[in-house]
């Protein structure tokens, strides 16, 4: 059992990481972004195109992280600002469109077979706890990274002017623009930071396992359960989140390898008529 | 208007306002002059609060319609104007709930403007601000709501200073304890426009007043010297 | 208080020409009857799967351009409809031109359950919550051995019929599917219910101040959606015969929906309708690009939805004020107005 | 003296620190104008919003003909005949003047589509607002906006007519008209509730008034003696006594 929950945990840790930037642009700007999934397949085939130019694999790695930063500024600037407003049809199409365009694009340069970085055995290093208990070390990673991303973003969100900035754009656009913010560069950089943790998430799920240019949807689908579930406008809620949804799976998975991801969605949805609000609402 | 006022820092020529399809402002003529107090009152949706927003930016306005200082400012965004030294204490006080009485204060000065004001300054004189800094700014009555947004206001050095109804929906006395700040706010020259509902408030605290009805400007004169029955017949029409 | 009487005014729902397109629409629905005794089986095969398309389509509008709804997960219903109507075929031996009915009456069912969750979300969380319930019916048919799992199945009680009238059914059946539908939503919204939808969607709050009970309009706009969800599921995998979790619950469906609606005009019932027909050409001549092609439609739907928000009806209808299904209802005073 | 028709009891409501209502209550009979007056900001269409559902009490109740609603939702209080009108007027900009009307009769008097045209038609005579009948309510004139609001709340055939600062904004020909018209539907024997800042076209019509400050009830009682009493001259007109 506790090995279960271990892994369970460590999963959560990954789909925490799915979720973060999700969580960013919808706390800021109420955002949809049914693309996020794809543009996480996106930023592991980055990391895939630069070491195939002969970068070495560990700095493309890193490297993909900047390029991530310009591309959610741009995106966000000349595209998805264009969107924002009462209507959700805009925002969501547009998006819905970005997200067929990245899929085909994909396609076409790299195919459709799922490939993985190279993490030169990383991914296979394993740690013994117990004698009988042992655990991969590159998913402890990705649970410190988790837990360092949401530290970091709810750090940034509660002590620094740019924070501030977000916390206050997303309250009040109007207004914080009537203070001298220009909300539409607050967006953008709400967006660049999100397409970082996006990144991460990419490239680590490229180390982990096989990513292939239609994994995006299903991505997106553990990102917006885990936001959820954690309750909308707290980052840890998203932790929570994600350590839900690990857990459930790891529990579908273990019953039976087909009702695995079932599980997760089944319990999202039984939560979302119990408590719509999430577990840590933030009361606003 | 009044000759011999020759530091006027703000005029409006023929400003016109829309909401949506309807419009609000049917061709306003206003200025004042540096370190003046000027009130503006007529009938809910007479277009007072209408002309302030256009005055801040959240209202586009064609551009020769305000002039700041010399120079054409209507139509400009509001990030823009508040760095000109033009700041709205706005209707509702609209504090930001996620952020703390300080950082709304803080908020102030994102316009990086020079100048007097502080939140030193600004606790010594709203001092119950002071107490409560740290606390979500929902967690406060409805006057210090209003300190906090006249404070919110002030933190961006402003040369004038236009407030939106400050005594929306507060007890007597605490309005008394806001106006009674308005002298030290003013003290170094700063201009403010009151748009009031209390008319003899607004006739006390300002040397000039205009009377707004269905966004014309019914009546303006000396405060002082306005007559209630002049006030009655530009405030009701008849 | 002068009372008017009956004669005194006079409502108008159509336009001049309105007699005139009912009468061409009844010649083309006709033509098209005819369609199976004189032309190729490929173009009537080709007709069942782009009539699907548009029925899902048009439904889709109804409940995004109409009702407010943004759903990605409408295709739930689409699959449900297909499978219930291959379980009825397959195991309990009904006629699978008739299980094409009750296919799109069971999706309908299962669709006010699925509400009371659904309608937790607003908006564009809405949008993806309505997502996961549709992966939730794929993952759980994907597990069911009966149907054949995540491999999928055929449609086997059609075997008995020949090759060509069982096409010429099928076709007949997508006819009468496509002007039952169109039917369905134009007497929908010609009606007071019409007009409850429009003041939803302009002020919720206004219209349940006035005596439009939002919640349950919502819900009947919700179930009639997924009524012709699952009757566009049903129908097409009679034509298609093999289907398979991931075929009848793929999002793809959804994706071909907002292209077309965002083509040719939101919250308009012509929206679709043009919508399916730009489609049907674009996917004729380009679709053999493959992964290029997919990428232009998601592109043009990005163009589109930024800069020519109303779509191709929709700029027709302020131009011109075209309007093939007229639901306004224009007030004229015959004696003049007593003053 | 019969039961009123509606009555509010002991109504409070706040968000967050601020108290909107204090434990208000108030009462119109069968075929009564109620004037409410009061600065703004005191709470008044906050009173409007409990009164019709938009928004639900903290403590006290609603009561409409001796029938409690306080739990209702609102568009089943305007079916039992609370006719609700906005200050700031919130049209189905989408839908022709005549559609508007129409959807309201429908929905709020619960009448067939015919019915409903008939209803319609009458409301456009009453409102003066024929010629606008086939414009689209986006684009009218806040004028008319305002007279559609009256003309929508009518067309739901309420027996409790909510107006809220119907008259504000308005010159003077335009404000008798409406204090014609009001008179007029006073005659038919539709009570009114009616929330004004222009004095002269309420006294017109109330039979009774009440003045709420800071969410309380400051004076109740009939018009010309509410008037004359200092504290009401004092906190609402602002101009010294």
């Amino acid at each position: 059992m506790i090995e279960l929950l271990l892994q369970g945990v460590l999963l959560g840790g990954l789909y925490t990481l799915f979720a973060l930037g999700l969580s960013l642009m919808f706390g800021v700007m109420r955002l949809t972004n049914t693309a996020h999934g794809d543009f996480i397949i996106l930023a592991a085939f980055g990391a895939l195109w630069l070491a195939a130019l002969g970068l070495n694999p560990w700095l493309a790695n890193v490297a993909v992280l900047p390029l991530a930063w310009g591309l959610g500024y741009c995106v966000q600037r000349y595209v998805l600002n264009q969107t924002l407003g009462k209507d959700p049809v805009p925002s969501l199409v547009v998006t819905f469109g970005l997200s067929i365009v990245i899929q085909n694009a994909l396609l076409e340069t790299f195919s459709a077979d799922p490939r993985s970085i190279e993490s030169h055995g990383l991914n296979t290093l394993s740690w013994a706890l117990t004698d009988s208990l042992s655990v991969g070390v590159l998913p402890i990673l990705i649970l410190v990274i988790a837990l360092l991303a949401t530290l970091g973003l709810q750090w940034i969100f509660e002590k620094t002017r740019l924070g501030r900035a977000f916390r206050a754009v997303s309250d009040d656009p109007e207004i914080a623009e009537l203070m001298g913010l220009r909300s539409k560069n607050i967006y953008a950089l709400a967006t660049a930071m999100a397409f970082v943790l996006i990144a991460v998430a990419g490239v680590l799920q490229g180390l982990r396992t096989t990513v292939a240019p239609a994994d995006g949807p299903m991505l997106l689908l553990f990102a917006f359960e885990a936001v959820i579930m954690g309750g909308m406008g707290s980052f840890w809620g998203t932790l929570a989140g994600g350590m839900l949804l690990g857990v459930t799976q790891q529990l579908g998975f273990r019953f039976d390898p087909g009702w695995g991801v079932w599980a997760g969605h089944c319990v999202f949805l039984f939560l979302l008529l119990l408590r719509p609000q999430g577990l840590f609402p933030k009361t606003r | 208007m009044f000759p011999g006022d020759s530091n006027i820092v703000l005029h409006t020529r023929d400003l016109k306002a829309f909401y949506g399809d309807a419009q609000a402002l049917f061709g306003i003529d206003f200025e004042i002059g540096k370190g003046q107090a000027i009130a503006i009152i007529g009938a809910n949706g007479a277009g007072k609060s209408t002309f302030l927003k256009a005055l801040a930016g959240l209202v586009k306005v064609q551009a020769t319609a305000v002039n700041w200082k010399g120079q054409d400012i209507g139509g400009r965004l509001p990030s823009e104007i508040v760095r000109l030294g033009l700041a709205l204490v706005p209707e509702g006080r609209r504090l930001f709930p996620s952020l703390s009485v300080q950082e709304n204060l803080m908020m102030g000065s994102e316009s990086q403007r020079k100048g007097p004001w502080s939140l030193e300054r600004l606790f010594n004189l709203f001092p119950i601000l002071q107490e409560k800094r740290h606390q979500p700014s929902t967690s406060l009555s409805g006057g210090q709501q209003q300190m906090v947004a006249i404070g919110r206001a002030l933190m961006s050095n402003p040369e004038l200073l236009l407030c939106d109804e400050l005594s929306l929906g507060l007890a007597p006395l605490v309005i008394r304890e806001i106006y009674n700040a308005l002298p030290e706010i003013t003290a170094e020259g700063m201009s403010v426009v009151l748009v009031e509902q209390d008319v003899s408030l607004a006739q006390q605290m300002t040397q000039r007043l205009y009377c707004l009805q269905e966004g014309r400007v019914s009546l303006q004169g000396i405060s002082s010297l306005l007559s209630r029955e002049q006030i009655s017949q530009a405030y009701f029409g008849q | 208080m002068n009372h008017i009487l009956e004669n005194q005014f006079a409502v108008k729902r159509g336009h001049a020409y309105t007699g005139f397109l009912l009468v061409l629409a009844g010649l083309v629905v006709s033509g098209a009857a005819s369609l199976p005794l004189w032309a190729e089986s490929s173009w009537m095969h080709e007709f069942v799967q782009i009539a699907c398309y548009f029925i899902f389509a048009l439904m889709w509008n109804l409940l995004a351009g109409y009702g407010g709804m943004v759903s990605i997960g409408q295709q739930a219903f689409f699959g449900l409809g297909a499978y219930t109507m291959l379980i009825l075929g397959n195991f309990w031996g009904v006629n699978p031109f008739v299980a094409i009915a009750i296919g799109g009456v069971v999706a309908g069912l299962v669709s006010i359950p699925v509400s009371r969750i659904a309608f937790r979300l607003q908006g564009g969380y809405f949008a993806i919550g309505t997502w996961v319930i549709a992966e939730v019916f794929r993952l759980s048919f994907s597990n069911l051995s009966l149907v054949g799992g995540g491999a999928g199945t055929t449609l086997t009680a059609l075997r008995g019929i020949d090759k060509a009238s069982r096409e010429s059914w099928t076709y007949w059946i997508a006819l009468l599917c496509v002007v039952a539908s169109i039917a369905i939503v134009f007497v929908f919204l010609r009606s007071k219910r019409g007009l409850a939808l429009l003041a939803i969607r302009d002020n919720p709050i206004a219209a349940e101040s006035q005596g439009i009970a939002v919640g349950s309009m919502k819900l009947a706009v919700y179930v009639v959606a997924a009524f012709g969800a699952g009757l566009a599921g049903a129908l097409y995998f009679v034509g298609n015969l093999r289907i398979s979790p991931d075929a009848a619950f793929s999002v793809n469906w959804t994706a071909f929906a907002i292209f077309m609606v965002v083509i040719g005009g939101m919250g308009r019932i012509e929206g679709p309708l043009i919508g399916s027909l730009v489609f049907w050409l674009l996917s004729k001549f380009f679709s053999d690009f493959g992964a290029w092609y997919l990428m232009g439609l998601g592109a043009l739907a990005i163009f589109t939805t930024t800069y020519f928000k109303q779509g191709l009806w929709g700029y027709a209808q302020q131009r011109w004020g075209w309007s093939l299904f007229p639901t306004q209802r224009r007030l004229v005073f015959l004696a003049g107005p007593k003053t | 003296m019969s039961a009123p028709l509606l009555a509010l009891e002991k109504v409070s409501k706040s968000y967050g620190a601020l108290q909107v209502t204090q434990g208000i209550s108030l009462y119109v009979n069968e075929g009564e104008t109620l004037g409410i007056l009061g600065p703004n900001g005191a709470g008044k269409t906050t009173l409007f919003n409990l009164i019709s559902g938009d928004v639900s009490v903290d403590q006290g109740s609603v009561i409409l003909n001796g029938k409690n609603i306080t739990t209702l939702a609102p568009h089943q209080r305007c079916r039992l005949g609370i006719g609700r009108s906005y200050q700031i007027p919130q049209p189905f900009g989408g839908m022709t003047v005549f559609e508007n009307l129409v959807t309201a009769a429908c929905f709020g008097a619960q009448e067939t589509e015919a019915q409903a045209w008939q209803t319609a038609v009458e409301v456009l005579q009453q409102t003066g607002l024929e010629k606008f009948a086939n414009k689209a309510a986006g684009s009218l004139t806040l004028l008319n906006r305002k007279r559609l609001e009256l003309a929508r709340a009518l067309a739901t055939r309420p027996c409790v007519l909510l107006l809220d600062e119907i008259a504000g904004g308005l010159a003077e020909h335009e404000a008798s008209e409406l204090v014609a018209e009001l008179q007029r539907i006073k005659t038919r024997g539709v009570s009114m509730i009616w929330i004004e800042h222009v004095v002269h076209a309420l006294l017109s019509v109330a039979d009774r008034l009440l003045v709420i400050n800071f969410g309380q009830q400051l004076a109740h009682g009939l018009p010309h003696q509410v008037m004359q009493d200092p504290e009401v001259r004092r906190v609402y007109m602002g101009l010294e006594v």
